[in-house]
């Protein structure tokens, strides 16, 4: 029962949303299908209450033992402050006139807004510029001609890199200029082994697919 | 020459920065023949017989800001100075502040009137849905303009239906959806042409669409921003930034050189150690 | 007032340049190493970010997909009794039903039934993307191959640049296919095919390096940016040059 | 998500049925045909053979590193949310991984990044350990939602690496920019590493700075070769013959579509458009 129930549910839902792309656009099964899709975004957002409760104890228990305490406290307040703003102002950058606060503050700036530009997009996009630093680094350590392959790896990366100078533009190798020759690499080799990635992919998706649906594959709802 | 696989990474980052920061501050740049992708864009543009319309999709966000936006400014310098009418539409909910602030930086210095020469549609969600409508009816999506003028009523959008009459499309897109969704939603279907300028990171992904001719050009990245700005002669981010970017290749292709010298050094001793 | 309520916007505004350029400069700390400074960093960023999340479902998701239409329902509002509309707003039961039983994870014996919802989410993604990848990348991949001689390129570049461009192509796509060869070894025909095909996406690899390079660099030109035409240069009244 | 368009585009049809939807339908037929006729010979005894991956046959040395070690591995189910079956792929590994892990007694930390995904890792983990005989030795506080924001998550994720110090990461699933990020910072925190993903974009940063890599559609079989069930490997031959399949298809579709004369043959043969009927289904 436990576990037969489940995969009876797998099995249900996978075979509905493929027999439904079958049906005519606009018959009750493809519109159901359409609302199934929208049903997991709001499934999700009762698992965020599941994930910040996590957090939250995750936290609780390292401040408890003592780990970095003084860090988790910061980590606590942060996620109370910014939930709570959140929850009582709204997420637009206006406060709008709500229920919980009435006309109160209605038309200000929302801290929330603020929170959000000067705290969370900066260190977003100061985390992924550090990539510039770790791809120098990379570069320095692990790109080495060990085999062909490699080398062939190397090789195209060296050129498209040298190819993006504007200078370099200038340059040829006799008739064949730069340009033309980092083209034909975006466009020949490129494409090919895109190409081939995604549809061996697609297949792996497929199949994967299928034993889920099937109930081949179910180590994920794991034993009894 | 062992000091050489054995240097701290921290040396490596300090050279690095140092080699961006440089030229950003003392403004050194790099100029260079645009690339043909840039070219063709620009040409396609130029030949639009007068009063066409050209339909800028901005699909982009603050984090894609630093690649996308000056194209997005360039691409307005050149369209205002023809006898075109430009629609913008968002399919990125961040965009439509974006383009709002290359449409102040530009149009209106530029002594273009908002409703007759240019129009922001704003933004729909949808995605690659919202642009198979499109193709039916531009207007059925779109009823109002930004500022909630029917779109009846707007000058700029006379005679525009659906993506059919539009002359050009340009895609300026940071992931999905954006220019592959254009490609298969609507160009498949009505064989406009379609510029695309898109982040470094998405220009190998759409190259395919080059190859069947879908897409006329694509501008990748800053590189293709500061060639567009090179085109129109109005150098600006795009082009300022290639000093640093250009120091940061060298830099990186110099890197992967020394490492290699060291690899192959280490790798002659070990050799030469068993023999 | 008036002049009281413009410090306080002002107060807001560089209060948050210096906060964004503070933090941004704690991240960049850790390539020195890890310190204190990043470490608080990386709390607050985590903190806020969970927040966020929390409000921004409330608000985005939960209020506006499942709590107007239940609402509407209950209260005979929205839509019309016995209506399509009301049908489908009728199901959202399903989902908040499902997703409830997430939080019988915390009860002993109950817990297992939060496997129904796992169950369920796995089993219709599973089909949707089944259909979804079927289509766009295996069929619509497999076509893309097939255009090679074009005859409007055909008339304009020439045959052999036409050709020129397409039958590597063909090649790399079945070559780099075989390489996903599981169940024979690759030796003879097959390990030939199979190396061409690696040097393929390693070619391939390649020029993603090089075009993520140039997307990093000016990621972290847009964050000098930042620093300097934001907070620094308004700090000793420098006009920024250009915008 | 890729698009899901047929209709739209395709004006052609069939005993009035989309052509389009017809020609899918027949292929996946097939493909389905493939799948379950070599999944069916498995099960009745036949050995397969499933040609080495490298990233795989070091999992098991990998772990034991950890073990010895006296430290904990690290598996990062990518960031995507389950809509991607990359993420699924990597949920199935997990519950592979975490029962090697169980076996040696040695803690798993699975940090989330969609708030699904967590309570689906947690027990995918849970279950591991039960099934290795081992329920005691889980912890709940190891399978972690971190944040729902891509750099959030990158942030907390290199901070685990740094400061519990795991001996091996396993990043299997869908990453976008943070997959150099967390592949360096695991380096320098000296970890073995193994990755695997079908994100064509990451694949030279994880090819780069892991000791191993799983290329594309190798994630999908993965849990075939981790769990050595016969039925799963068979599968993998089902897959490989829908691989000729195509390949097939393709050098058809070429000759067809290049070949004016083989086409208007066709045609002529069969009476019906053949190129249309075969190729016509975008």
């Amino acid at each position: 029962m436990r576990r037969t129930v489940p995969l009876v549910i797998t099995f249900i839902a996978g075979t509905f949303m493929i027999v439904s792309f079958f049906f005519h656009e606009g018959s009750i099964p493809h519109k159901l299908a359409g609302r199934v899709k929208d049903w997991g975004i709001i499934i999700a957002a009762f698992a965020v209450v599941l994930g910040t409760g996590n957090i939250i104890r995750v936290s609780l228990h390292k401040a408890r033992r003592g780990e970095d305490r003084a860090y988790k406290i910061v980590l606590l307040v942060c996620l109370f402050t910014t939930m709570g703003l959140g929850l009582v102002l709204g997420v637009d950058p206006r406060i709008h006139k709500s229920w919980l606060i009435g006309t109160w503050r209605e038309g200000h700036y929302n801290p929330f807004d603020w929170i959000y530009n000067q705290v969370q997009l900066p260190l977003g996009a100061t985390m992924f510029s550090l990539l510039v630093f770790y791809i120098t680094s990379a570069a320095y350590r692990a790109f080495r001609v060990r085999s062909l392959e490699a080398g062939i790896l190397l090789g195209t990366a060296v050129l498209v890199l040298l190819g993006q100078i504007p200078f370099m533009s200038y340059a040829s190798v006799g008739d064949v200029s730069m340009d033309s020759i980092m083209y034909w690499i975006m466009k020949v080799p490129n494409v090919a082994a895109k190409r081939a990635i995604l549809i061996g992919a697609a297949m792996g998706i497929v199949s994967m697919s299928l034993k889920i649906i099937l109930g081949i594959e179910r180590s994920y709802l794991g034993g009894d | 020459m062992e000091w050489l696989s054995r240097i701290d990474r921290r040396w490596l980052y300090l050279v690095m920065a140092a080699v961006i920061i440089v030229p950003f501050l003392t403004q050194t740049t790099f100029k260079g023949p645009p690339s043909q992708s840039a070219k063709t864009i620009y040409h396609a543009i130029e030949s639009l017989p007068p009063g066409a319309v050209v339909l800028v999709s901005a699909d982009y966000d603050p984090g894609s800001e630093a690649e996308i936006y000056p194209m997005n400014v360039a691409i307005f310098h050149h369209l205002a100075h023809k006898d075109v009418r430009v629609i913008c539409t968002q399919l990125w909910p961040q965009g439509r502040p974006l383009v709002e602030k290359a449409l102040a930086k530009v149009y209106y210095p530029a002594g273009k009137k908002y409703g007759k020469d240019f129009v922001n549609l704003g933004y729909k969600s949808g995605g690659q849905l919202l642009i198979n409508k499109m193709v039916e009816s531009i207007r059925a999506p779109f009823p109002t303009d930004v500022f909630g003028t029917p779109v009846d009523r707007i000058p700029a959008m006379r005679g525009v239906e659906s993506l059919k009459d539009v002359a050009l499309v340009i895609s300026l897109s940071a992931g999905t959806p954006g220019t592959k969704e254009w490609v298969q939603q609507a160009q498949a279907k009505l064989g406009f042409p379609l510029a695309a300028g898109v982040t470094a990171v998405t220009a190998p992904d759409i190259f395919p669409y080059l190859n069947t001719g879908q897409l006329i050009g694509i501008l990748g990245g800053l590189r293709g921003a500061a060639d567009y700005e090179t085109l129109v002669d109005r150098p600006g981010r795009g082009v300022r930034g290639m000093g640093p970017q250009s120091t940061g290749h060298l830099l990186i292709v110099l890197f992967i050189v020394l490492g290699n010298i060291g690899y192959l050094l280490a790798r002659r001793k070990a050799k030469g150690g068993d023999g | 007032m008036t002049v009281l309520a413009l410090t306080w916007q002002q107060a807001y505004h560089d209060g948050g340049i210096w906060v964004a350029a503070i933090l941004t400069l704690a991240i960049f700390s850790f390539l020195y190493r890890d310190n204190p400074v990043y470490k608080l960093a990386e709390h607050i960023f985590v903190g806020v970010a969970a927040g966020y999340t929390v409000a921004y479902a409330y608000w985005q998701v939960f209020v506006p997909n499942l709590w107007y239409p239940l609402h509407g329902l209950y209260r005979g509002s929205y839509p019309g009794r016995g209506t399509e509309e009301w049908w489908w707003t009728l199901l959202l039961h399903v989902p908040a039903a499902l997703g409830l039983l997430f939080f019988l994870r915390f009860s002993r014996r109950f817990s297992w039934l939060s496997r129904w919802a796992i169950a369920f989410l796995v089993g219709a993604y599973a089909g949707v993307n089944l259909i979804a990848y079927f289509q766009s990348d295996l069929i619509l991949q497999t076509k893309g191959t097939f255009v090679l001689l074009d005859p409007a390129r055909l008339a304009e570049d020439g045959w052999y640049k036409v050709l020129a461009l397409n039958i590597p192509i063909l090649i790399g796509v079945l070559a780099s296919l075989t390489y996903f060869f599981f169940s024979k070894p690759h030796r003879g025909v097959l390990g030939v095919s199979a190396r061409t095909g690696i040097f393929f996406l390693m070619a391939a690899f390649g020029a993603s390096f090089g075009y993520t390079v140039m997307a990093r660099i000016s990621l972290f030109i847009g964050r000098l940016q930042f620093l300097s035409y934001d907070w620094i240069y308004p700090l000793f009244d420098l006009k920024p040059p250009l915008s | 998500m890729p698009s899901i368009a047929v209709d739209s585009l395709s004006p052609v049809t069939i005993w009035g049925y989309p052509l389009a939807k017809a020609v899918m339908g027949v292929l996946m037929a097939t493909f389905f045909a493939f799948i379950l006729y070599y999944t069916l010979k498995a099960r009745k005894g036949r050995e397969v053979y499933v040609r080495p991956i490298a990233g795989l046959a070091a999992m098991n040395e990998a772990v034991g590193r950890a073990t010895e070690m006296g430290r904990p591995i690290l598996y990062v189910p990518g960031i995507a949310d389950v809509s991607d079956i990359q993420t699924i792929a990597a949920i199935v590994i997990l519950g592979e991984v975490a029962k090697i892990a169980a076996s040696y007694d040695t803690r798993t930390i699975v940090p989330t990044r969609d708030p699904l995904v967590y309570p689906i890792a947690e027990e995918t983990v849970k279950n591991a350990y039960t099934d290795a005989g081992r329920p005691d030795a889980f912890r709940r506080d190891d399978v972690r939602f971190l944040s729902d924001d891509q750099f959030a998550f990158t942030a907390g994720t290199t901070g685990i690496m740094l400061r519990e110090k795991p001996a091996t990461n396993l990043f299997m699933g869908a990453f976008w920019a943070e997959s150099l990020i967390l592949a360096e910072t695991g380096f320098l925190a000296g970890a073995i590493q193994i990755a695997g993903t079908a994100n064509v974009s990451q694949l030279p940063f994880f090819v780069a700075a892991c000791d191993y890599t799983l290329i594309g559609e190798e994630l999908y079989a993965a849990s075939a070769y981790l769990s050595k069930d016969p039925q799963l490997l068979g599968s993998l031959k089902g897959s490989d013959l829908a691989k000729v399949l195509f390949g097939v298809l393709i050098l058809l579709g070429v000759a067809c579509a290049n070949l004016p004369y083989l086409n208007r043959l066709l045609d002529r043969v069969f009476g019906l458009p053949a190129y249309e009927l075969l190729f016509r289904f975008n």
